[in-house]
């Protein structure tokens, strides 16, 4: 990795990456996608409501960065991350029961496609407002230096979210404190219909390092082992005290902004391009290739993994949802009432 | 002559005639031109790509970037999306846009519009759901405008594009499917106006931006009851009408604020303050706000829903100051 | 034990002797080491520069940041210098330290303190300032404090760093140079719990902040003519002592709001607000507030300093209402 | 100018700047100079109120730029901005009275030392809070690109801005649409106590530029000849349509941060070689050496901008201050009555 961004991709570590991580790689990669394939059926029936913006043709990049990073480490989220959570080892039941609305939802129903959080598995939480996470991430990685821990924190970003100024903020902090910072950047062409191309100065977000005196590489983001060998290499850098990096995947989301949504801004020929490079068949190809699974074997976890989703659906159906005057809990950890209309409320339970 | 059209559509119009007449007044923000949020259609198309800028994601830089054009001899609209996008931008509202005339001794004008929908009771939770005008009705050099009806949006809105001092637009997506008649060409609507929406004796209702609509059928509720409810949208929070929401509680005694905002130091608290500084002898009972609580929005409408200002509330409301 | 020390002084000792208490408090902000603001002398020589941080200025960063580290073990107290500053970190503060918790279901604590000092009436003119808190009370998510007294000050502070919740301190520099016996050690003043500073029968007078030492002095001329003013500081305004206020309006039947903040939306018009809900039938008279006007600060002293609540503008304001 | 950050300084083009500019330059020099030495006067004597921070020093820098300017081109200015007016032509008489918080003043008594504008010279406005008037300079800069005038925005910022959000954001903006922008670095080394080797990951700040694909060149600000001729350029080429640039001038206060302020943390040593290279002395031996003007001449002009001083200085001591209703005005173009206690005012006051 280097100060200069060019795109790599073929990286020799790619080639060391141990075949059940590779497993369980694509197993999320699919987890993800029937994840998110799902919510548009669940969506259009009703079961569901809200904005949910997919990464569908990104999980490589997701579950590539996330795979990379240890078990124990953090990660912030953007508006499209359902994928996050998953991909840092989050149970979908309680996400689908969040998407839900539901009282056993990970947030408890209050949070939503957009703040999907899940501290158990180090995920810190998403941000509907973009680039907003940034300083959060710069947080936790100080965090985790002032405390030693050893623990990294990827935050992801987007290429629309690069040209905010808590980006800048947030790049420059980790900088020059030298934080275990990995800046993930998903760089998927387009903030919703505005094209990277006509928004930033520069080719490459990963080119921005150079502002802040770090390394910057651009890797293919359909390719597993390129994402999750870059993001190693950084996570490594920042657990050994260097301070963060910039990984930027070039990437592509296969549907609409937000599910729902239709806008014509891509050319056909380009959305026909890149979905022929689509993630997971790229990677189930590579597996079968070297031979570190059939072509049963992913068959199986693609079955398995839908009976998962199927059974998390069905229980995030009959689980409950939340009573009204849940709306007026836990603002507070030390709560005080609350004034609504003429009632007190919230106050007492904590 | 006028036709029937939606407050979103309103808004677009207004934004069109305005271009149209001022070759000065241009357009900026995120996914504008390919109308994103459906009130900027056919202005890329009419008025080209100098006049319809689509930003990068920067809203502290383009809030700003309008004060700059603005006081350089443009009429910028920037629109920002939801709302809840304005706390990105703050320090250029306050700093720059709101301080500079004064702070420089009036040496120039800042003619710009800032356009922001409200954009709560959508399961959009915390992040998008915000109804922040109170914020900035407390910063002294800004005007407020939060129109409830399309002609209101229309008329608001143009009079705000002409205005020479920055004008913060709320749009209220609880409003954005509702249509009326509204005059064509050149209707302005003044600041500081505010609209008796229905006259009544009783009560006074002051209801704020899509709140107006539960008060209106409160109020058709109340009267089958035998109490008479008058509604008083003021239209504008800056500057507020003052005068015809202490003449309405000269005349019923009693008030009640509907307002989706949050209910610490929102515009209801202003209006309650006023009305017991100066009506204060005309008072009756209890002054009432019916606001959103003081909580941060939840993602499940059965949680959200509940929270803003509708027709049971306002009637709860009001049977407590009539009792 | 107790002894005599400044309002600066109680701040700075305050911080040290929490981070002496709890390793897991840290200090960030602009220009700490070197003690640029008066509150930080002698903890980067005591603690150490891992401990305390001089951040490049990057406000909304590294407030931001302090949310972070917030949510993953520490208890940062984040040095913002002059409250004007703030502007440039909203999106951090409402969109992150204030929404977190509730937003993912309670999975975390945010135990992070703001400090902020209120720099006005002293030519800073309009870019410092501002006395913004009631932007902040509108926040649902956060909490805000304004100590007095140097006591006050201490114990407070300790207060908002042990708390698991955002808390914002605002510090009034009208204060900075009082001096006061100041218990030692663990003094910690409840969050919630207002004050009464002088009590009285005939007026309540609530004063926010540096406007509690002329609404004192106000109280002494008044007792001089035989009117007797209960003064009541409400130390902290979220959550608020409303309580206290409604018992004392219960008692004079009167009410007058003493705020150095702007008047729209304002703490004065929330407090104002409440009584006109709460205590109406015990009200005898119109609520008064006395608070600097809707205006940018100017740079004259001349015209900067009849602004704020004085001790003449409170007594005129209670003579309305005692007439 | 590259994309590459070097110090220059010895430029072709310094060798062309007509004699007149040259004395011009010189003589704004010296006028900031002696207004900002008697600044320091003023405010111990209790004349003068507010903080005030000085561009001592720094004076080449900031009339090196604007002189390169054309005079109907646009500035924006900082917190340390005296010295920006007086170099873009303003009458030392206006700028005084208002430091003076007299009824005269260019702002009236309403802005003071950090908000001096006058639209009359092109000066949009200084701002008091950090890297705040950097978003202006770029609406600036839109606004002559779209009434094709033709004029450019010259905006000032430290190396301490350079890590507001606010800088990011206007960079960006300036870049992807080409505006006619000079974003120019007075790099003093410090923001207060804290030094920019501290708080930015890279030695220059014109090695930002290459986050935004625009040039960046870093010049010895002590020079004039230098600053003239890199500023020159950018403002051609930004001219010409070829969008902005960053200018980079490493120089150094000689000051305190504020006038009155006294902390400690520059070695005096630093100082000192610092002093040594007072850019009036500097410009002044150049000027003899190269027969622009003899020592007498120089004697002249500085007695001549003393002496307008003085007269400055005495007109404002007559001059009125506000009325305390003052206050009220101007607040809106289109006013209304601001409610004071119990009386209505400023509404009609235009
Ligand atoms: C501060 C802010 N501004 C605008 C929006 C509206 N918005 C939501 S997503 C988005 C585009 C984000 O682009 P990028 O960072 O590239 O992420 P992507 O959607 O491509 O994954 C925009 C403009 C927002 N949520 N927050
Ligand atoms: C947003 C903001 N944060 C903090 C301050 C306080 N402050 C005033 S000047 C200054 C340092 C500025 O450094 P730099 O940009 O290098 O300019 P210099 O003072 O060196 O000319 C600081 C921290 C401020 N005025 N505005
Ligand atoms: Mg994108
Ligand atoms: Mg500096």
């Amino acid at each position: 990795m280097s100060g200069k961004a060019a795109i790599s991709g073929t990286h020799e570590m790619a080639n060391t990456i141990p075949g059940g991580t590779l497993l369980e790689g694509y197993r999320r990669m699919v987890r993800i996608r029937l994840f998110e394939e799902r919510l548009a059926v669940l969506l259009k029936r009703g079961e569901m409501h809200g904005a949910a913006h997919t990464s569908i043709g990104q999980e490589a990049a997701v579950v590539g960065a996330l795979l990379a990073a240890a078990p124990d480490d953090y990660m912030t989220g953007t508006h499209r991350s359902h994928g996050h959570p998953i991909g840092k080892g989050s149970d979908v039941g309680h996400l689908i029961a969040e998407l839900m609305a539901r009282k056993t939802g990970v947030c408890k129903g209050r949070g939503g496609s957009m703040h999907l959080a899940d501290f158990a598995v180090g995920s810190l939480g998403e941000s509907g407002i973009v680039a907003s996470a940034m300083p959060v991430a710069v947080g936790a990685g100080l965090s985790s230096k002032l405390r030693k821990t050893g623990q990294v924190c990827i935050c992801f970003f987007g290429d629309g979210a690069s040209n905010e100024g808590a980006f800048h903020e947030s790049l420059n902090l980790a900088s020059v404190w030298k934080l275990p910072v990995v800046f993930f950047c998903e760089n998927n062409g387009y903030a919703i219909t505005t094209p990277s191309s006509s928004t930033l100065g520069v080719a490459n977000v990963s080119e921005r390092a150079a502002a802040y005196g770090i390394p910057g590489v651009t890797v293919d983001g359909q390719d597993f082992f390129a994402v999750y060998a870059a993001t190693a290499e950084a996570a490594a850098r920042a657990r050994n005290g260097n301070g963060p990096s910039i990984v930027e995947a070039k990437t592509y989301r296969f549907e609409e902004h937000a599910l729902g949504l239709v806008l014509k801004y891509r050319p056909d020929e380009e959305v026909a391009q890149w979905r022929k490079r689509d993630p997971i068949d790229l990677m189930g190809d590579r597996l079968v290739a070297q031979e570190h699974a059939s072509a049963d074997d992913l068959a199986t976890i693609r079955k398995e993994e839908a009976e998962r989703l199927e059974a998390a659906v069905e229980a995030a159906r009959k689980a409950p949802h939340p009573e009204p005057d849940d709306a007026f809990d836990e603002v507070y950890a030390k709560p005080f009432p609350i004034r609504f209309d003429d009632r007190m409320v919230g106050g007492s339970r904590v | 002559m006028s036709k029937l059209v939606t407050y979103l559509d309103a808004i677009r119009i207004a934004q069109h005639e305005e271009m149209e007449r001022d070759s000065s007044v241009i357009v900026m923000g995120e996914d504008i031109r390919l109308n994103m949020y459906g009130s900027t259609g056919g202005l890329f198309e009419t008025f080209g790509g100098d006049r319809v800028l689509d930003t990068p994601m920067s809203e502290n830089g383009f809030v700003g970037c309008g004060v700059g054009a603005a006081m350089t001899g443009l009429r910028p609209i920037v629109d920002m999306g939801m709302a809840s996008f304005l706390f990105c931008a703050v320090d250029q509202l306050v700093s720059q846009a709101s301080k500079n005339r004064y702070m420089f001794g009036g040496q120039r004008n800042i003619p710009v519009t800032y356009r922001a929908a409200l954009f709560y009771n959508r399961g959009g939770a915390a992040h998008h759901a915000d109804r922040p005008y109170p914020m900035f009705m407390g910063i002294p050099g800004l005007k407020v405008i939060v129109p409830a009806s399309p002609a209101d949006a229309k008329g608001l809105l143009k009079t705000a594009i002409r205005e020479d001092d920055p004008v913060m637009c709320f749009e209220d997506s609880a409003c954005w499917p509702f249509r009326e008649e509204i005059p064509e060409g050149d209707h302005l609507v003044p600041f500081g106006k505010g609209r008796i929406r229905r006259e009544g004796s009783d009560v006074t209702i002051v209801a704020i931006a899509g709140a107006v609509w539960p008060a209106m059928a409160a109020a058709d509720e109340l009267a089958k009851e035998g109490i008479s409810a008058e509604i008083v949208d003021p239209r504008t929070l800056v500057p507020l009408d003052r005068d015809m929401i202490l003449n309405s509680v000269a005349k019923t005694g009693r008030l009640l604020v509907a307002d989706p905002a949050a209910r610490t130091c929102g515009a209801a608290a202003e209006i309650s303050a006023i009305v017991a500084e100066e009506a204060f002898d005309a008072l009756k009972n209890p002054i009432v706000r019916i606001t959103a609580p003081d909580i941060p929005i939840p993602f499940s409408k059965v949680l959200e829903s509940p929270l803003y200002p509708n027709k049971g509330r306002i009637l709860a409301g009001v049977r407590r100051i009539i009792a």
